[in-house]
């Protein structure tokens, strides 16, 4: 007893002794003081993400924007908020009362664990210097090369992520994407899945499937990019991703026990009310922060981003109204969700009537999937993160090649309602690709994860619920 | 002594308690319960999928008592909740063998009060 | 059967149809650049709310402040905060549980509808090109004319509403308060109007009501504007408007079955605080967003409103201690509110001293109001959105004309005292006609709603509570 | 009895009476054109927090920049939702359901009286001319001479608190700090402490413990911020300060009736989560609001705060799992909480993998206190305000004198690890002062309020709870 | 008459509900209770304090019936309430002396069902 | 075999589990319910409205038991739930007909343990 005792602390020890040391063997390499001494005269902030190739001098310090940085850091907050508690609360007060801190303690762990993966290598594979299209190198892992001060500058493409904010700044904003888009796919395995198994896989997933995946559309030289695919704030890259992988583990988990006759309603629906509206404010952040500077195309994401969700919001009701007799709660916040997601690719190409056209698409088919398609499949999406996250994002995806503008982003793309088809096919093969890996790949990750540790919790835990078997805590208390 | 279970319909309590009182029955314990009954609950719905809803909110009240009160008692209950709809509820009335006050430790009818 | 299933799926197909049409049909037009090509060199920006009469040359894009921009956009966020989730909790914590989701709905379905009515034709009936100083025409419909990327710019009065951010972002900011002034009269008939009337006079309402009253405080030429009526962020706009419009709905609805003696306590008052102290945070947004820039005036505004909304929540808890005994949390959180009510029409135009004032007279009167005189009146009012938005925004109104100060604000006006009886007189015109305005129209609305289609909720409905018979949903589950 | 009433009433209209007319009375010499008309043209704006000495003339209305005006705003707004609903929330789901109000009371009203006390006197003598070093003088009072719309200008030592933003945004900002210190110490008296008692000892903290320490480390010429002391965002002033406040307070008051053995656990843990998530979010306020601009400063305290937050609940998710078997919900949140606390005083100075050992530390330290020390002393730190607040402030302030690197910040200073042990002394030597300080002073304060008033509820009042005999309200209905 | 009072797991409610359907036994009442048994609670573990937690999550049915129901209405809850394992329950009969329909006034066997 | 039914305060309840546990009585459910008694509660204000408050929180003790320990347990309910101040709660006996184990079938005095 007494030795097993000592071997607890020594672990514990050694684990701090590790981190300490290697934090300050690389402490020096992960300052700023990167940047070039070049004394350039910097050029003007470029308000586009991409900056004009006419701008090719590295930027130094003085191009960073106070407004554009302010702008960032706090949608960065933002999508942090999106997580933990936005998400957190919009899953858990969905789930039975006996799984509602399991839930919290899925999205509070991402939020933890996500953040680390990023500064030590995450990062880097997905933003860093590009191998071969696929996949960045580890040139920026510890965050080695990536200033506080200075914005980001690459070379080979004579480009900056975001030309007038400190690297860092992109970097912390891009972490809070890594963050939640594993949250996202909690919807579906909820209840059932066991803690430590849901660790693995989620730091496997976000290093094999995430990060590749943000590298092919948003990292410079990434193959979906350069093919031109539209994404401005996540629709491939998270909502797609996230939710076919949340489709692949409800299945491969298969059905909670009573499942679908037997489940007991949203435990506290105002819970997943607070949530879903938290998640509004909070994916301003996503999307309008995603424009990476505040001028005209932060503005004009921020307002198709608000208008696309009210409509899917209205639209969910009306549907609910028409076919259910009843508008309700649950089905308000489940469109505007939908909306949100399905503007985020969009939001950045789009003006505010191709805004309204995708929401009401997004209150109509995730609509018919969670309604009507889902029951008939009989697989047990438990939250419909794949309903509402999958089909909404791939509904998204498409309609930027519908809706885009180069009236609204003139480094983006006119879609088919502005007479570029192409644009479309273009489209249609980022989100075909992006489905293929991210089934293929999560299902993979899945097996292994079972073999080695058994991804479901046993029987009789899912029926005590997991709150008290996997976490020894309850929600609330009976007795006062 | 009798021990006096009713079900009632939540939104009736207060005129149930008035007219306890009124009669002069203060004494009164109160549980929110679930009832299945003739009444037909409101089928809810979540993401189009209908949840039966078999089971409706009730309040439960017990009253222990002497025998002299017992009538008054059920008049009480009746009168006060009573609507004519169903789903009005029951009372049920038990034997009650002993009562003691924790307090003073008497026992029997001067206890039940 | 059957082809009452089919009509129903025409009905929805038809219209998504129509909104992708008109979507694509009005695309075009919504666009951005329509800003005038005169290729002028920009004015600096400018930080008061008026541009100076001096700077008459129109703006273009570059004049967008990128600081003022983003201060404008999370303003813009901080305001939607208030209505979902912040309102919807402050109130929907106060109802009864069985009524908790409606009021939650209703919240949550304005932020959604007004939406959609702002960018469709309500922006530019209120800030559109005048009409007679009494609204604005429909040149902006469908935010037609309404720039992605520069200011807006008016000819006649050669000046801006906002000379440093895109047009749009002024139009978004705006569009929060458009939603939130119908979600304060929620308070008023919670718990007992039927949902689809409560949406038919919403819509109205926000069309007949709020939007003419906005365009004669704020829109250019609004001839309670040019009269020099003073109301920074919305004491006659918001609050009196919708604290009137609470009053007559509380009087043509009725009170509720069982009030006042058989009412419970708030259901959830964590809920309520959550809410309230949501709304304080979102107010800064409502205030200090106002000053639509991120420079002194802002700073002033955000001061101010803490400072005043403190002293009220103070106030309140000292009314309740001397009076009845104890300081209750209700009662500071109701100060708190009335006193972020009470400044928001002063929020740009006093000082700090006059910030105690106004909320110290914000933490009695209505606390008189409620805790006095509504008892006496006998009408149920049933969350005090009057006495606390009604009375409040009144308050403040009139204290705008005692302790207005250029010395905050140069386009401001100088109060009684500070020497200018005049002002008082002016605030108290606006205010009359405010409150006959919306007393009025208000009253005509509910009337025909009412014949249309029922006001109130049938009284079997009000017993079993609205969560379970308009929405078919319960808040809680009891049972698990 | 009506005599009686008339003196209540006559000592409520004579309170605004006086309020209103001091408030008339001082409005004048409120004012912000105090500003000098020296018509200098103004150095560029200087992100570094204390000027470089080389820029002697003192700030004009031009020098503010609108981008870190925007952010230290949206910062103190941030900074107020961390009090509440934040850590009202966070320690209000801790405790047992009868004493819910109780908590979120404390942290309400601390919002509205210190807020009231900091515009009264407490800035000034924060931060207002410095007496002796110890101390600010009375000139600031009123926030005379404070003014909205031009930067601080200290003219003893040349420099300013913050170069780029009205002296009213760094007024209202360090105001949040002011609020939210006292209400840290709550988590130690919980469920104990009367509410008159609380509010006068409250106000007499901030004014005699929290001012002064603040003045010692952050008012221009303040002999900690003069020896060198290192404290980016107050790991002394705040943490420290509450923490040993909050073990005195424990001591003072004793032990809760039950404790240990008989304490309900903590009655809706997902309130703690939803506060504990809220806290996260707004510490970047608090943190890279502290750069009081929206610089490269302001990125990496950003940084540096969000990966020793997740390094931490990580942590401390880990020893649970380790020595308790099972990762707990509770453990990650405290955690988190704890990497918030040690990483504030070293956020400005410290690199990514400075945040990662100092974030390791904070799950270790606090846990091996709150699980191992405290149950073997005994004492009753409710909440663990002393075994986070005060035991992680600790570690974050001596860490400090470890990590700090000017490679972040040139006006900070090199730790140990980069070859300056002096720095660690410096360091200690603050932590001892501040300590020492608060220990002595806010004993003497609550025995003086123990004899004036009485500090503990009675014990039927305890066993009630709080909420029904303090405040006369219950947290939540039972009987629908 | 008779008054049935059974303490069930959480998770066999709507299984127990589901076989008094069957054996036309539909009026029933439902609480929420704690209980303490043979069967050991989950200790839970807060910030490393371990809480006894020897009360667990039980469900309280409440069924008043005519004698002749009696054993279909037992056999049900056994049926529909046994998983094999510590901390299914029991089940406890009282004898019933009155039964009022609060709807109607009707008393007794008619009232019950 | 008796049926116990006691209302008592609720922070008395550990005490009174503690000597129902040293009195070998083990079993036994709790509910959280509301009382009207003597206790006169404390009346709640809400924006100065006063709320009666009438009823208060109460914990509800049932304990199914065999003759020879009634008078134990009746000792322990009282000893540990005395305060001695008024609200102190009631104790009611009725007589117990039958008694199932769930788990095993097994019926009457075994059962009941
Ligand atoms: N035999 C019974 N046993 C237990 N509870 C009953 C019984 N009969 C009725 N109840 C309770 O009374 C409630 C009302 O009964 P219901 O049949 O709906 O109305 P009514 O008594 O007016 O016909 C039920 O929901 C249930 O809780
Ligand atoms: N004698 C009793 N009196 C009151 N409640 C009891 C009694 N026996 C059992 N219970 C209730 O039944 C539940 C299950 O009992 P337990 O002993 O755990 O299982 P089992 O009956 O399978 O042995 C307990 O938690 C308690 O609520
Ligand atoms: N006759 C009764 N019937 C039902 N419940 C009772 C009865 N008498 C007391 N109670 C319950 O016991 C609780 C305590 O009773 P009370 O009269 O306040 O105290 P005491 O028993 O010390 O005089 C009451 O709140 C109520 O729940």
């Amino acid at each position: 007893m007494k030795t097993n005792r000592f071997w607890k602390w020594a672990l514990a020890v050694a684990t701090m002794a590790v981190v300490t040391g290697s934090a300050f063997a690389q402490a020096p390499s992960a300052t700023s003081n990167t940047a070039p001494a070049v004394a350039a005269i910097a050029a003007p902030p470029v308000a586009a993400p991409a900056a004009a190739p006419a701008a090719p001098t590295p930027p130094t310090a003085k191009d960073v924007n106070s407004g554009d940085n302010a702008w960032v850091l706090i949608s960065s907050a933002l999508v942090l908020l999106m997580t933990v508690p936005a998400l957190a609360f919009f899953y858990g007060g969905l789930v039975r009362r006996k799984n509602v801190l399991s839930v919290l303690m899925q999205c509070f762990i991402l939020a933890c664990v996500i953040s680390i993966q990023w500064v030590l290598f995450g990062y880097s594979l997905a933003f860093g210097p590009d191998i071969k299209h696929l996949i960045g190198n580890l040139d920026w892992a510890f965050l080695k090369n990536v200033s506080i001060d200075t914005p980001h500058w690459d070379a080979v493409t004579a480009s900056s992520y975001a030309g007038t904010i400190p690297h860092q700044s992109f970097m912390i904003f891009q972490m809070m994407f890594a963050v939640i888009t594993p949250g996202l796919i909690i919807g579906s395995f909820a209840e059932r899945m066991k803690f430590s198994a849901f660790l693995v896989f989620a730091i496997l997933w976000a290093t094999i499937v995430y990060d590749p995946v943000a590298h092919w559309v948003w990292g410079k030289n990434g193959f979906l990019g350069l093919m031109g695919a539209l994404d401005f704030a996540g629709g491939t890259v998270v909502h797609i991703n996230a939710g076919i992988a949340g489709l692949v583990t409800a299945l491969v988990l298969g059905k909670r026990i009573g499942y679908p006759d037997r489940m007991s309603p949203p435990h506290n629906l105002p819970f997943a009310v607070l949530g879903a509206a938290l998640l509004w404010v909070g994916w301003f952040g996503f999307n309008a922060g995603s424009a990476l500077s505040a001028g005209g195309l932060a503005t004009s994401a921020f307002v198709v981003t608000h208008v696309a969700t009210a409509a899917a919001g209205l639209t969910w009701a009306l549907m609910d109204w028409i076919f259910n007799k009843r508008p309700t709660l649950l089905g308000v916040i489940s469109g505007a969700v939908g909306g949100l997601v399905a503007i985020t690719p969009a939001s950045g190409f789009v003006n505010v009537m191709g805004a309204i056209g995708i929401g009401v698409g997004a209150g109509i088919l995730p609509w018919i999937f969670v309604s009507i398609i889902k029951p008939k499949l009989g697989y047990d999406d438990a939250l419909d993160a794949f309903g509402v996250h999958g089909v909404g994002g791939t509904w998204g995806a498409i309609a930027t090649g519908l809706w885009a503008t180069k009236t609204i982003n003139s480094a983006g793309a006119d879609g088919l309602f502005y007479g570029n088809p192409a644009q479309l096919l273009i489209q249609l093969k980022a989100v075909g690709v992006t489905i293929v890996y991210s089934l293929v790949v999560s299902f993979i990750l899945l097996k292994i994860v079972d073999l080695v540790m058994g991804l479901r919790a046993e029987p009789q835990a899912e029926k005590i619920g997991l709150d008290l078997t996997d976490h020894r805590e309850t929600g609330y208390t009976v007795l006062d | 002594m009798k021990y006096i279970i009713a079900i009632i319909q939540p939104d009736r309590l207060e005129e149930v308690m008035q007219r306890l009182e009124e009669k002069e029955i203060h004494l009164v314990t109160v549980t929110n319960v679930m009832g299945r009954g003739r009444q037909k609950g409101i089928a809810e719905v979540y993401r189009s999928h209908r949840e039966a809803g078999t089971l409706l909110k009730k309040v439960k009240l017990e009253i222990a008592i002497n025998d002299a009160y017992l009538k008054p008692a059920l008049d009480a209950i009746i009168q006060g909740g009573r609507t004519g709809q169903v789903g009005d509820g029951k009372i049920f009335v038990m034997n009650l063998d002993e009562c003691i006050r924790i307090r003073t430790g008497e026992t029997g009818g001067p206890a039940i009060g």
